[in-house]
């Protein structure tokens, strides 16, 4: 009934293990800028699913805030201060 | 008309005043400061108003916000509990406000407007809390608290801002894990509004199931993190002590008050007693987690030598009086933690005013701030004695109650050890509060011991800061004296149902 | 029922009237006479208003006035019988005494600060009073923690690094064990019983459990510290740093005879004397009590600092009065409450005249009091029917109250409790007589004052003078205070 | 095949939303960078959000749109199977905007510490405070 | 402390997905959650409303409440940002921050940002203005009306950007949109409705109930929108800046 035709697990079921890699990333990558960016890959990609479970909306301000703005402002912040991180 | 709408206007005061300030009061502190009353006079007197409907009338007021019905719109309900609580509210915030006028010019320089705002906007993120009764709503009124109360706090001295980022990290993790928790209730049972979850969870099948377990696990334990209770309270004492003094009147009394009312608040009215202490039965673990939070409160709190940071450590004492009282699981520990937030939003209020006043006169923060202090400024030291007093729970002064009330309902179901940890915070706070009483009546020794008896000029601090002071110091006197009265007028009426 | 002849209200304002002198005084403070003349004014009032109750009471009846409903089903309340008259006659006749005392006392030393003494002397009076006539075991509570905390001011009066040590003692002894021991045992009766009325024939049902009863006994019993057993007495020794008319007031009358009151009340009324004999809980009472007085005397009689060594005394004195309460045989009850009117007549005797000593000469020690009689007779005589009053010998009130306990014991068929009585009798002579015996009777070589009469002013030796002479009224005509504890053991 | 297939499906966005609040409150606590953290954070919201989105989609259904022509025109009943459920779009937009704004806060606060101690490692701002 | 963060996490991670068994399955048409709020509004929305987007409607005026305050949240945010950083105590900077360096200006960049920033503005006056047909907003229209401001501010500088559009007109702006929100809730109180009930402005503008929900919407729409807008640069200018509101990235 849930493998119907109508949805997108297929897309699902490749998108979130790319999600979860680009959280990893994001918290491990030495590189504050290199960092952020991939933050903001990651809320594109959570974009990406909201989109396919048919939250347009949320997908919608995610793209304009999350990947938008949010990116700007950890960019802002990594690019004011030491770039390189302990851990 | 009016007195349908007056729930409403409890918030909405403090947030236009807080609008109006942001547009109108960028040049003129008086101005801002004059807002900033007329919002918090407003919101102080739809609180005793609607306090006074809820008293005469016959069960909750429900005020619909945009005319919807319930479980589609959102919906404010005020009880007993949540009336009282907003009267609380509303009046320390006033107190606070008028309070404010000289150490926020003396500590905040600069953008003082911006702060009233932050402060009006705390105000009425709290308020709008506790009158709410849409879990989801109650989320996002957190988050409004929480921010303004960043923002207060990390305009402090010394680590404030250390002290303000792990209370983001840490406030942020306990709003989350809130908003998950409501997460599982609605993915089980697909509604938001408290009265209806109640109903929906109240059947067998969802008290069995491991969901409703997390979530209600998930959203105490994120409460527990914004109250500060053990072993989550290592962010309070930090950022409570850095902060100015009008923030931590404002905060300190209200923010942990506010968390343990959302706690009881959802509790019993999304949850249910059945479902708490006869399906999970925690009682014994938390009412030892409790015992444990007071003494580690009070211990903490000895080893301090700064005034404030002392008065923090006794605020974490405290949340472990009142999650202790409910955890208790009957009808007397319950009225006794719900009279202790009353008294204690005052105990608080009062404390750290009166410390907040010799700070503002001496510059100093440690102890000894506090020598000669009888003298210098005897209104202060009475209303600090009172507070003290309060605080070690001396008759009649509204602490001795709640511990009346407390160690009665402890005795009930045999938990001799919260009634020891409860004398024994007693006897710390006595030691406390005398040592620092000690220090103010005992001038520096000379060599032979002997007291130097130096004239000492009297350096009171200004009307605008006493008067509050004075009247959260004779509400002490004032609650303690009335027990009888509160306990049968709203105490009693807050009892669930189950208890 | 007959009218009462007074207004209902009056032991409320009996307390109230001390306190409502206390703004008087602070607004005078820059005038010494008025204000002393507020704190006679107070004194004066107080004490008739009691006496305006004592025919009433006399009568065998009792009086009671509701203060405040604080808590549902529990509420502050007054009631006025006899052993609360007797003590608050007691202690308002001597509050009078001692403010002249006082006067004499505070203005030769100099002392600083007299306007807050007086004031706080005012409120502990009104908290004494107001023990005195509590109501219910919670009114008796609040007054008695309003007492702890308002001689603390007066105890560190001096402000020096010893009055904080003593102070400190006072307070962590006092409040600690109140707290922490007589507020869960009041909580606990509280919940067993659902009253905290006292009642004659107590408030426990049958059926609670012998070991209960005896930790409450014993939580009650040392929670009240004030009563100085030991192993909680020793913040009395420390509290004599205080001046001396507070030591005279507060630690031979007002704050120890309060904790000795308070421990009889819950005797009498709590536990009912019947309770106690018949689950054999007098016996811990007495052997405890007996401790008290031997090991205290003993103390006495090592001391070379008078106050200390009167201290002491007290200590025992107070052990005495309830050890005849723990007989738990009516004749012993009652001696002991007389017991307490009786000694502290004696006792402030004694205190006034180490004071009187101290004013005149500036000695504290008894090694340095040789001779001493020659020089202040006045003085020294009445101190002298102090000592017989304390040791409970004719033609002092002492002894009524003594052979009315030593009675008591022969009725609860207690041989060994007579033999304490015996034995620190013998103790109490030992540690007083030799003083008098030296203040007059030495060699002129051993004599340490010149041979001339330089008594102390006049403010100090009268009140002692005044006391002794009651203490020997007393023997002639205990009736008052009599009638007052026979009227509580047969009402 | 089929069976197991649909078992993780059924439970997979769950899991993954799990997965990633872990993930993100691992970085909030143990993370020694302070920027680390509030990226930390962020993850945490945002997979919080992943879980209600979850929670409010429909196989066979469309985007909570009424499509044009129904409703009250012509009164035709509306089907809400062929609606995702709309309410947690709702609480989601606003749990975004709080996101935003927490991470506004934090990362203002972070500027603040930098320019105090120098540096935004946990380790070397709690040594720099013990000197 | 690492490894128990660690161990912890997984405990608890472990524990939460073995639980997802308990949860509906995703997807199911027949959970709770899409059975029991969800088709009243999905049956009911157009008739009460006349909004088609569902999410709009409910953001809007079922829960006009949240949004009101989730719109404080944005104002909140933005003032607290303001009064952290814009702190005048120069005195004890102990470390001048590292400034990214800015080399020249860039001839096809401002001229793509100058090309691109008027349609980005008018896309935005559209999501919000058709916020109650298609995905699209007062949020929405606001972050990209802002995030136009900072298009300009990052391909210029942030000084130019600040000449347009002042720190104190950001305030004013971000004041005015809650105001607006919150004014629109007050009026429908003032005329004997409930807050925020719109149907009140019926009488007073001459349109009949279900109009009146939807204007309110746009109304309380634009109110966001206007907030979200200012605050959205605010927050950039202050955090690119360090607070100093010079240069900018």
């Amino acid at each position: 009934m849930i493998l119907d035709n109508t949805i997108l697990w297929q897309f699902d079921v490749l998108l979130l293990p790319m999600v979860i890699i680009c959280a990893l990333a994001a918290l491990t990558i030495k590189d504050l800028v290199g960092a952020a960016i991939v933050t903001g890959a990651y809320s594109f990609l959570m974009c990406l699913l909201w989109t396919e479970m048919l939250a347009v909306d949320v997908a919608f301000t995610e793209a304009a805030v999350g990947a938008g703005v949010s990116t700007i402002l950890l960019l802002a912040t990594a690019l004011h201060i030491k770039r390189k991180a302990k851990d | 008309m009016i007195a349908a709408q007056t729930p409403i206007l409890i918030l909405l005061a403090p947030l236009f005043s807080g609008i109006l300030i942001t547009i109108f009061a960028q040049k003129s502190k008086n101005v801002a400061f004059f807002l900033l009353i007329l919002g918090m006079v407003g919101s102080f007197s739809a609180a005793c108003n609607v306090l006074l409907q809820v008293l005469q009338g016959s069960g909750p007021i429900h005020y619909r916000l945009g005319d919807w019905p319930p479980p589609f719109g959102i919906e404010l309900v005020i009880d007993h509990l949540s009336g009282m609580v907003l009267f609380m509210v509303s009046g320390a915030a006033l107190l606070t406000a008028i309070y404010s006028k000289h150490t926020v010019e003396v500590e905040i320089p600069d953008r003082i407007h911006h702060y009233y705002t932050l402060y009006t906007l705390l105000v009425s993120g709290l308020l709008g809390m506790v009158a709410t009764g849409d879990v989801f709503n109650l989320y996002v009124l957190l988050e409004i608290s929480a921010l303004s109360s960043y923002a207060l706090l990390a305009r402090g001295r010394g680590l404030a801002y250390i002290a303000t980022f792990k209370y983001i990290i840490i406030g942020t993790i306990g709003a989350s894990f809130y908003l998950l928790g409501v997460g599982y209730l609605y993915i089980k049972t697909g509604t938001l509004n408290m009265a209806d979850l109640s109903t929906m969870l109240a059947t067998p099948e969802m008290h069995q199931s491991p969901s409703i377990k997390i979530g209600f696990i998930f959203i105490i334990l994120g409460i527990w993190i914004k109250m500060a209770f053990f072993p989550l309270q290592g962010w309070l004492p930090n950022a409570y002590s850095c902060a100015s003094t009008t923030t931590s009147c404002l905060i300190a009394p209200l923010m942990t008050k506010v968390s343990v009312y959302i706690m009881i608040r959802l509790m019993f009215s999304v949850f249910s007693a059945d479902y708490i202490f006869k399906t999970l039965q925690w009682q014994q673990f938390m009412v030892w987690m409790a015992c444990i939070a007071i003494v580690v409160g009070s211990v903490s709190a000895l080893a301090q030598r700064n005034l404030k940071r002392m008065l923090c450590y006794i605020v974490v004492a405290e949340v472990g009086y009142m999650v202790g009282g409910v955890w208790l699981a009957n009808s007397n520990g319950f009225s006794g933690a719900v009279y202790h937030i009353m008294s204690d939003v005052m105990m608080t209020l009062c404390l750290f005013m009166a410390v907040g006043a010799v700070i503002y006169k001496t510059g100093e923060t440690s102890l000894e701030a506090m020598r000669g202090i009888f003298r210098r400024m005897p209104i202060t030291a009475a209303a600090f004695l009172v507070g003290g007093f309060s605080i070690i729970g001396i008759p009649p002064t509204c602490g001795f109650f709640s511990k009346w009330y407390l160690i009665t309902g402890a005795i009930e179901t045999g938990q001799f050890h919260f009634v020891i940890a409860l004398l024994f915070s007693s006897l710390i706070n006595a030691i406390l509060f005398f040592r620092i009483i000690e220090i103010g009546f005992f001038s520096p020794f000379d060599e032979n011991g002997h007291g130097t008896h130096q004239v000492i000029v009297v350096n009171e601090a200004p009307a605008m800061m006493l008067v509050p002071m004075v009247i959260s110091a004779a509400s002490l006197i004032i609650i303690g004296l009335y027990t009888r009265f509160l306990m049968s007028n709203i105490v009693q009426w807050t009892i669930p149902v189950g208890l | 029922m007959d009218q009462i002849p007074f207004i209902s209200a009056t032991p409320a304002l009996a307390i109230l009237v001390s306190l409502a002198a206390v703004p008087l005084i602070v607004l005078s403070s820059k005038r010494p006479n008025l204000r002393e003349f507020w704190t006679f004014a107070a004194g004066g009032i107080k004490l008739l208003l009691i006496l305006s109750m004592a025919g009433w009471i006399l009568a065998g009846n009792t009086h009671t006035y509701e203060l405040w409903k604080i808590l549902p089903g529990l509420s502050l309340k007054l009631k006025v019988d006899g052993f609360g008259m007797l003590f608050a006659l007691v202690a308002s006749a001597l509050w009078i005494v001692t403010s002249v005392y006082s006067i004499g006392y505070m203005r030769d030393q100099k002392e600083h600060a007299q306007t807050r003494y007086f004031c706080f002397f005012a409120i502990a009076l009104s908290a004494t009073i107001g023990v005195a006539f509590a109501g219910n075991l919670l009114t008796l509570y609040l007054f008695y923690e309003m007492l702890s905390l308002s001689t603390y001011s007066l105890v560190t009066h001096h402000q020096d690094e010893e009055a904080r040590g003593g102070g400190r003692k006072y307070l962590t002894y006092l409040l600690g064990t109140s707290i922490g021991l007589a507020l869960p045992a009041m909580l606990i009766t509280y919940n067993i019983t659902g009253s905290l009325e006292f009642s004659s024939l107590g408030v426990f049902p049958e059926g609670v459990s012998k070991g209960m009863l005896i930790l409450l006994l014993l939580m009650f019993v040392f929670g009240f510290s004030k009563a100085g057993l030991m192993p909680f007495h020793s913040w009395l020794p420390g509290a004599m740093v205080a001046p001396t008319p507070v030591s005279a007031l507060l630690h031979a009358v007002a704050v120890v005879k309060v904790g000795v009151f308070s421990v009889l009340r819950i005797f009498t009324g709590i536990f009912g004397i019947d309770l106690l004999a018949a689950q054999d809980l007098n016996t811990i009472i007495c052997i405890i009590a007996s401790f008290t007085v031997i090991v205290s005397s003993c103390i006495a009689l090592t001391q070379d600092n008078l106050k200390r060594r009167l201290a002491f005394s007290t200590i025992g004195q107070l052990a005495y009065i309830i050890l005849g309460a723990g007989l738990a045989s009516k004749l012993g009850v009652t001696g002991s409450m007389l017991h307490i009117s009786m000694h502290a007549f004696g006792k402030i005797t004694l205190f006034f005249c180490a004071g009187a000593i101290f004013v005149a000469t500036g000695k504290k020690y008894i090694s340095e009091m040789v001779g001493i009689g020659r020089r202040m007779p006045i003085t020294m005589f009445a101190f002298f029917i102090g000592s017989l009053s304390i040791i409970g010998l004719p033609p002092t009130g002492g002894m009524i109250s003594k052979l009315l306990m030593v009675r008591g014991a022969m009725e609860a068929d207690m041989a060994w409790v007579l033999a304490v009585y015996l034995v620190s009798s013998f103790l109490n002579a030992a540690y007083f007589l030799p003083i008098v015996y030296k203040a007059f009777f030495c060699t002129e070589e051993e004599s340490l004052f010149p041979q001339e009469y330089n008594e102390a002013p006049v403010c100090c030796w009268l009140p002692p003078v005044i006391t002794a002479t009651v203490s020997m009224i007393l023997f002639f005509f205990p009736g008052l205070f009599l009638g007052f504890a026979q009227v509580m053991m047969s009402g | 095949m089929d069976n197991v297939l649909t078992y993780i499906v059924s439970g997979y966005n769950y899991w993954a939303a799990l997965i990633l609040i872990m993930i993100g409150m691992y970085g909030m606590i143990a993370k020694n960078n302070l920027l680390k953290k509030v990226i930390g954070m962020s993850i945490f919201q945002s997979a919080i959000i992943l879980f209600y989105i979850s929670i409010s989609y429909k196989s066979n259904a469309s985007i909570p749109i009424i499509a044009h022509g129904h409703g009250v025109a012509d009164h035709t009943a509306i089907d809400p199977n062929l609606y995702v459920n709309p309410l947690p779009h709702v609480l989601m937009l606003t749990a975004i905007v709080v996101g935003v704004a927490t991470l506004g806060v934090a990362l203002a606060v972070l500027q603040k510490i930098y320019r105090v101690h120098g540096t935004i490692e946990e380790d070397e701002i709690l040594e720099s405070i013990k000197e | 402390m690492k490894r128990l963060t660690l161990l912890l996490t997984l405990i608890l991670g472990a524990y939460l997905i073995w639980s997802v068994e308990d949860l509906p399955e995703w997807g199911d048409p027949t959970s709770p959650a899409s059975t029991y709020l969800s088709p009243h509004y999905i049956e009911n929305i157009v008739e009460e409303t006349s909004v088609p987007n569902l999410v709009t409607a409910i953001l809007a005026d079922y829960r006009g409440y949240d949004t009101m305050f989730e719109t404080v949240v944005v104002f909140c945010a933005g003032l607290t940002v303001l009064t952290i950083l814009r702190r005048t105590e120069r005195k004890n900077k102990k470390v001048s921050t590292p400034r990214p360096q800015r080399e020249g200006s860039d001839i096809i960049l401002q001229n793509t940002a100058r090309l691109l920033i008027p349609p980005m503005q008018l896309f935005a006056l559209y999501v919000i203005a058709h916020g109650h047909h298609s995905p699209g907003g007062g949020f929405q229209g606001g972050v990209i009306l802002g995030a136009s401001f900072i298009l300009l501010a990052l391909s210029y500088d942030l000084k130019k950007t600040l000449k347009r559009f002042k720190e104190s007109s950001m305030l004013f702006y971000s004041g005015l949109g809650v105001l607006i929100y919150a004014g629109i809730g007050v009026v429908c109180l003032l005329l004997g409705k409930n807050f925020l009930a719109y149907a009140a402005w019926s009488n007073f503008l001459g349109i009949t109930e279900l109009e009146a929900h939807s204007h309110g919407m746009l109304g309380v729409e634009i109110g966001v929108a206007i907030t979200v807008m200012a605050i959205m640069f605010s927050l950039y200018a202050d955090l690119a800046s360090g607070g100093d509101l010079d240069e900018g990235l």
